[in-house]
């Protein structure tokens, strides 16, 4: 028997005191290797969130629209009749690195596999990337591949990638963020859950076979990178969507019944993780037989299956007596199906091998017994605040208009978009592109509108202003669609929790998204944490990016950016106060980040945001869109370029400098148009309501003007909006 | 009329083209899986798009040796019109009944766009409703759209009216600009020498309801109906 | 019995794939390239251990699957 | 000079192209077909003369472009 050496331990990633607790949890004896392995997998901060657990509880996840919130594979909400959506946000940031298409690739199937696992069908994928400078020696090729790998997978699956977010920046030079999004769609009375039950009943195994892949792939996702890791290549899994594919359809289709008990996805820690969940949430044990575990390679050690991470595997627990059935479905779809096991009433997971028992571990400790830690954290120090006054205007003001739309955080994402079939499954009523993808509830009027979004260099600044703001705009970008926003899933991309400075991002971070999320009733429903993005203790901007759901509830009152008639006049929503600290401006103009992010007035959110939404819904506006990066001068001028329309933008009465006003980023605005006879009402009734809203200009023409001057074509403007990125991808 | 649509284990679009049939048809299509043996009779049999095997080995080389291919085969040479769209024009080459091959994209990308085509042959029971030489919109979404054959089947098709539509800008000019794969001719659809075989890249299925941003996919299912019922 | 089988594409057939990889090795600064032709490598175990027969067999594999003989060549070695 | 150059999967790593390919020669009624890989041939034309050189040239390209190194090997022949 392997004798357990500090040197093991450490490469299991455990501490010398973690070593103890699972001494102690097997009643005092040393652990075996695979127990071992087990251990370290479920105690990896991947799977059981030990430095991030005491913050996640403050996050706010209820509401009358929850039907199930953090704790499940998937988060659920209600859209009435009868139907659920079911969501969730997950990074594979470490794997991405190492293997940019297999690592996105799998990424998004396994994203997937957490919602078809709870009886929702998938209806549409969504992304947030963030690379490192353009300039990079690594970046190209990272975007190319991570791009082909999350096409390459849902384009198979059949399962339109509507949305998402690219952004760039030299602090993801050695970490880049992958973190896929997927929504679905279940009927609310008939949802699958994760909780074995009874005892005697047969844990089944489908899907592909068990081969040596991405061993390791838990503890490695929560380790720092270093010089060396391009030693841990070996452990990339290879994914197959076909066999995903055969996997969802087998899944629904057996799920169309009633023989099933519960049903978990093998993910990062594969057989070990979910036979765990399963058991312990059910509270029952699991007996598994190693022998019986379909395998790919031959003389594989327990050790080996057990931590295997191969893709396109689900367990499940079935009533007794229904296996045949079960059986015949899934080998219509030609996939494996083994009976691997039996539930117990040990409490314990017992896993035998060729005749002997190999593991026999206690699941409560599995589960729960991880330390829980309160990494001490120091707040990130309020920044000074910037006035106007001490950033300098630029001299050509429309030309920096051009600058900052082919900016590369700015510039279209048509290259990327366009290698993602995003209309499959014939319901995707707004394409990417605009503020959020909305997607048609088949067979009804009913829209979902879903966006990503995320400003990491103002959480950075502030990251409780930051947080509040990723849930803000994410809120307000659900608003532009006519969505009502209801629920957010969330990927928590940090550097090391081990240092406090970062602790406090994190802290800082979720405080802000609790507010939001509270005040805005907007709640968290599912989410992921992904620490340790650092390279030689360079760690990455605080990145929680934001998926948020909203319904529409007819879609023939959807919204769009683009600019319609000439002659409309343009309204613009929400108070002016030229903030320009932490701008796109002062970053990409000035080559400048200080200052504080714009403040977030969650009370004017609400607000501005349901009067707009009540504009939609009324039918009373041809366009909407929400303020964000750059500011009121660049979202005018996507407007125009979605158009293909000009439009003459009219700067507001009070004294801002030109270029406080044209590129500030005050939150909870928004810009509309309507038909010029409707205007004045709209103003009468934002007054009444109390929001802020004045004329900002007329539609009309081929350029974009400001006051009448500093022309510039909307077909330049799209020109270098449109060509920055295939021109780089070629480079 | 009565008509079938193939389902693979792979397929992801038969949905969708079983959506556009319903709506102009008024009834279900059949829908009829890969391993039976035999196609009910129909009118028309539609192959789907999607990634019949995961597009392993070749775009629908291993769809193309399914059991009901044999059948669809037969069929076809009984004269039902058979319709493959996008990974179906695959298959549909694969299996023979259509000549040339279906190359990777000259970009090497997937391509998920609205593309220009312009209607070139209207004697047939697909095209029926459009005119010839309309300019229509249709999007594309695939990886291996790229059509190639040799000079003499392409002599032959062009000189038989055989390319159904070609891919072309807002003018109607079937330049290099308007190519979005790199068919040889701008092809972006052909037909059997007998008309009653159509494979084409983009998916009229996918523009016929005006919620999804156009109709011009709509004519082709009409005419289908109004021509087969 | 292990088995290779190359198919390749035809002379005269377009080959957008070995022209992707020659632009991205000339953008790599890798100079004098003057073609590049991209082709499949299938390795088969099988059953069967009589030479004639298995060869026989790939061939048959060939035909009906492995390659499409309308644009591809193909060999097969016993290895 | 004319170079082959051959990639393959490393052991262990999952082949999903092989497993359809396997599973289609099945259904087409070739029995005993134990396992399929699927590699890449890819034929360089360049202009080097020197056949040392040309190696080198090779490896380098493999290593940069041809294959994927984190799963993939690659073995180069001059023809
Ligand atoms: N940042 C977060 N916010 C809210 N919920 C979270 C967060 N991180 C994780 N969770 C929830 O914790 C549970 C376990 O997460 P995870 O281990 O990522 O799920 P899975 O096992 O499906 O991969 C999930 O229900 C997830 O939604
Ligand atoms: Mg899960």
């Amino acid at each position: 028997m392997t004798e357990m050496t500090p040197e093991l331990i450490a490469e299991h990633g455990l501490t010398p005191e973690e070593y103890d607790r699972i001494v102690e949890a097997l009643g005092g004896r040393a652990p075996n290797l695979t127990e071992l392995g087990v251990f370290s997998v479920m105690w990896s901060e991947h799977c059981s969130y030990k430095s991030s657990r005491v913050w996640l509880k403050e996050l706010h996840t209820t509401g009358a629209q929850v039907i199930q919130g953090p704790g499940e594979n998937a988060g659920i909400i209600d859209i009435g009749d009868n139907q659920a959506v079911v969501f969730k946000m997950e990074s594979h940031n470490h794997p991405s690195f190492i293997e940019p298409y297999q690592g996105a690739a799998t990424g998004v199937g396994g994203i997937m596999r957490d919602v078809f696992t709870m009886g929702a069908r998938p209806i549409a994928n969504l992304n947030a990337l963030r690379f490192g400078e353009p300039d990079h020696e690594k970046t190209r090729h990272l975007v190319s591949g991570v791009v082909e790998g999350i096409g390459g997978y849902g384009n198979c699956m059949g399962v339109p990638t509507v949305g998402g977010e690219v952004n760039f920046d030299a602090s993801y030079n050695g970490n880049i963020l992958v973190n896929a999004m997927c929504v679905g769609l279940a009927e609310a009375d008939n949802i699958f859950y994760a909780a074995a039950g009874g005892v005697g009943n047969p844990v089944i195994y489908v899907g592909s076979r068990t081969g040596r892949d991405g061993i390791h792939g838990a503890t490695m996702a929560s380790a720092e990178f270093d010089d060396d890791s391009d030693e841990k290549r070996p452990t990339v899994q290879v994914g197959d969507p076909f066999a995903e594919k055969l996997l969802l359809e087998a899944c629904l289709e057996l799920m169309a019944g009633d023989a099933i008990i519960a049903i978990q996805d093998m993910g990062a820690a594969g057989l070990t993780s979910s036979s765990v969940e399963m058991a312990d949430k059910g509270g029952v044990g699991f007996a598994l037989d190693l022998d019986k575990v379909p395998q790919r390679e031959a003389n594989m050690t327990p050790y080996e299956m057990l931590l295997s991470e191969s893709q396109e595997r689900m367990l499940m627990v079935l009533k007794p007596g229904r296996e045949d059935e079960a059986r015949a479905i899934f080998e219509k779809w030609e996939l494996n199906f083994a009976v691997v096991g039996v539930t117990t009433d040990t409490g314990r997971l017992v896993v035998s091998h060729q005749g002997e028992i190999v593991a026999d571990m206690p699941l409560h400790a599995l589960a729960h017994d991880a330390p829980i830690y309160e990494r001490p954290w120091v707040p990130t120090p309020p920044p000074a605040a910037l006035g106007a006054a001490d950033v300098p205007a630029p001299d050509d003001i429309a030309g920096t208009l051009a600058q900052l739309v082919a900016a590369p955080d700015m510039a279209s994402k048509r290259w990327v978009w366009e290698q993602y079939d995003h209309m499959v499954m014939g319901d995707t009523v707004q394409r990417p592109g605009g503020d959020a993808a909305v997607v048609r509830v088949h067979g009804t009027g009913k829209g979902l509108a879903m966006s990503v979004d995320v400003t990491p260099r103002y959480c950075k600044a502030d990251p409780v202003m930051g947080g509040r703001q990723a849930i803000a705009e994410c809120y307000r970008n659900i608003t532009a669609t006519g969505g009502q926003p209801l629920a957010t899933t969330d990927c928590m991309n940090f550097g090391s929790p081990e240092r406090p400075e970062i602790m406090g991002q994190f802290a800082g971070a979720v405080e802000g998204m609790a507010e939001a999320c509270r005040v805005l009733d907007f709640p968290i429903v599912s989410g992921n944490v992904s620490f340790y993005n650092e390279t030689k203790g360079e760690p990455i901007l605080p990145t929680p990016a934001i998926g948020g759901v909203g319904l529409i509830p007819d879609i023939r009152h959807m919204m769009t950016a683009a600019l319609k008639d000439e002659g409309d006049v343009l309204i613009l929503i929400g108070e002016e106060h030229g903030h320009l600290g932490q701008s796109l401006y002062l970053r990409e103009i000035l080559g400048r980040a200080d200052g504080a992010p714009p403040p977030v007035d969650l009370a004017a959110e609400k607000l501005n945001g349901g009067f707009v939404r009540a504009l939609i819904w009324e039918g009373k506006i041809n366009a909407a869109h929400d303020l964000s990066d750059g500011g009121l001068y660049v979202a005018a001028a996507e407007m125009a370029m979605a158009g293909n329309i000009g439009a003459d933008l009219k700067t507001g009465e009070d004294d801002l400098p030109l270029h406080a006003a044209l590129f500030g980023e005050d939150q909870a605005r928004y810009l509309i148009t309507a038909p010029s006879g409707g205007a004045l009402d709209i103003l009468v009734a934002a007054k009444k309501a109390g929001v802020p809203a004045r004329l900002a200009g007329t539609v009309g023409g081929g350029e974009l003007t400001v006051n009448g001057g500093l022309p510039i074509s909307v077909q330049s403007l799209r020109n270098k909006h449109e060509h920055w990125l295939p021109d780089y991808m070629a480079g | 009329m009565k008509a079938s649509v193939i389902v693979f284990p792979g397929s992801n679009c038969d949905r969708d083209i079983q959506v556009a049939l319903r709506h102009s048809m008024g009834e279900e299509p059949q829908m009829v899986w890969h391993g039976d043996a035999e196609v009910p009779r129909s009118d028309l049999i539609v192959l789907p798009g999607g990634f019949s095997y995961g597009d392993y080995l070749r775009s629908g080389a291993i769809a193309a040796n399914s059991p009901i291919m044999r059948d669809v085969v037969a069929k076809a040479g009984q004269g039902v019109p058979v319709l493959g769209i996008c990974n179906g024009f695959q298959v549909l080459i694969e299996s023979g009944l259509l000549p040339g091959a279906l190359l990777r994209n000259a970009g090497m990308h997937f391509l998920c766009r609205d593309v220009g085509l312009r209607v070139e042959n209207t004697g047939t029971v697909f095209t029926g409703h459009y005119e010839k030489g309309q300019i229509v919109t249709i999007p594309i979404a695939h990886h291996d759209g790229n059509y190639f054959a040799d000079d003499a089947t392409l002599e032959r098709l062009e000189g038989e009216g055989r390319v159904a539509f070609r891919y072309c800008d807002s003018e109607g000019a079937a330049g290099e600009d308007a190519n979005p794969n790199g068919s040889l001719n701008n092809i972006a659809g052909i037909l059997n020498d007998g008309g009653s075989v159509l494979g084409m890249m983009p998916h009229p299925e996918r523009l016929a309801d005006p919620f999804l941003g156009g109709t011009d996919g709509k004519p082709m299912f009409d005419g289908l109906v109004e021509a087969l019922s | 019995m292990k088995i290779i089988v190359k198919v390749t594409l035809k002379n005269g057939v377009l080959d957008p794939q070995g022209k992707a990889i020659r632009r991205a090795l000339a953008s790599l600064g890798f100079e004098g390239v003057e073609d590049v032709r991209q082709g499949k490598l299938i390795e088969l175990d099988i059953a069967e251990t009589d030479p004639e027969k298995a060869r026989a067999a790939a061939l048959d594999m060939c035909e009906k699957l492995l390659a499409n003989t309308v644009i591809e060549n193909y060999t097969v070695e016993l290895a």
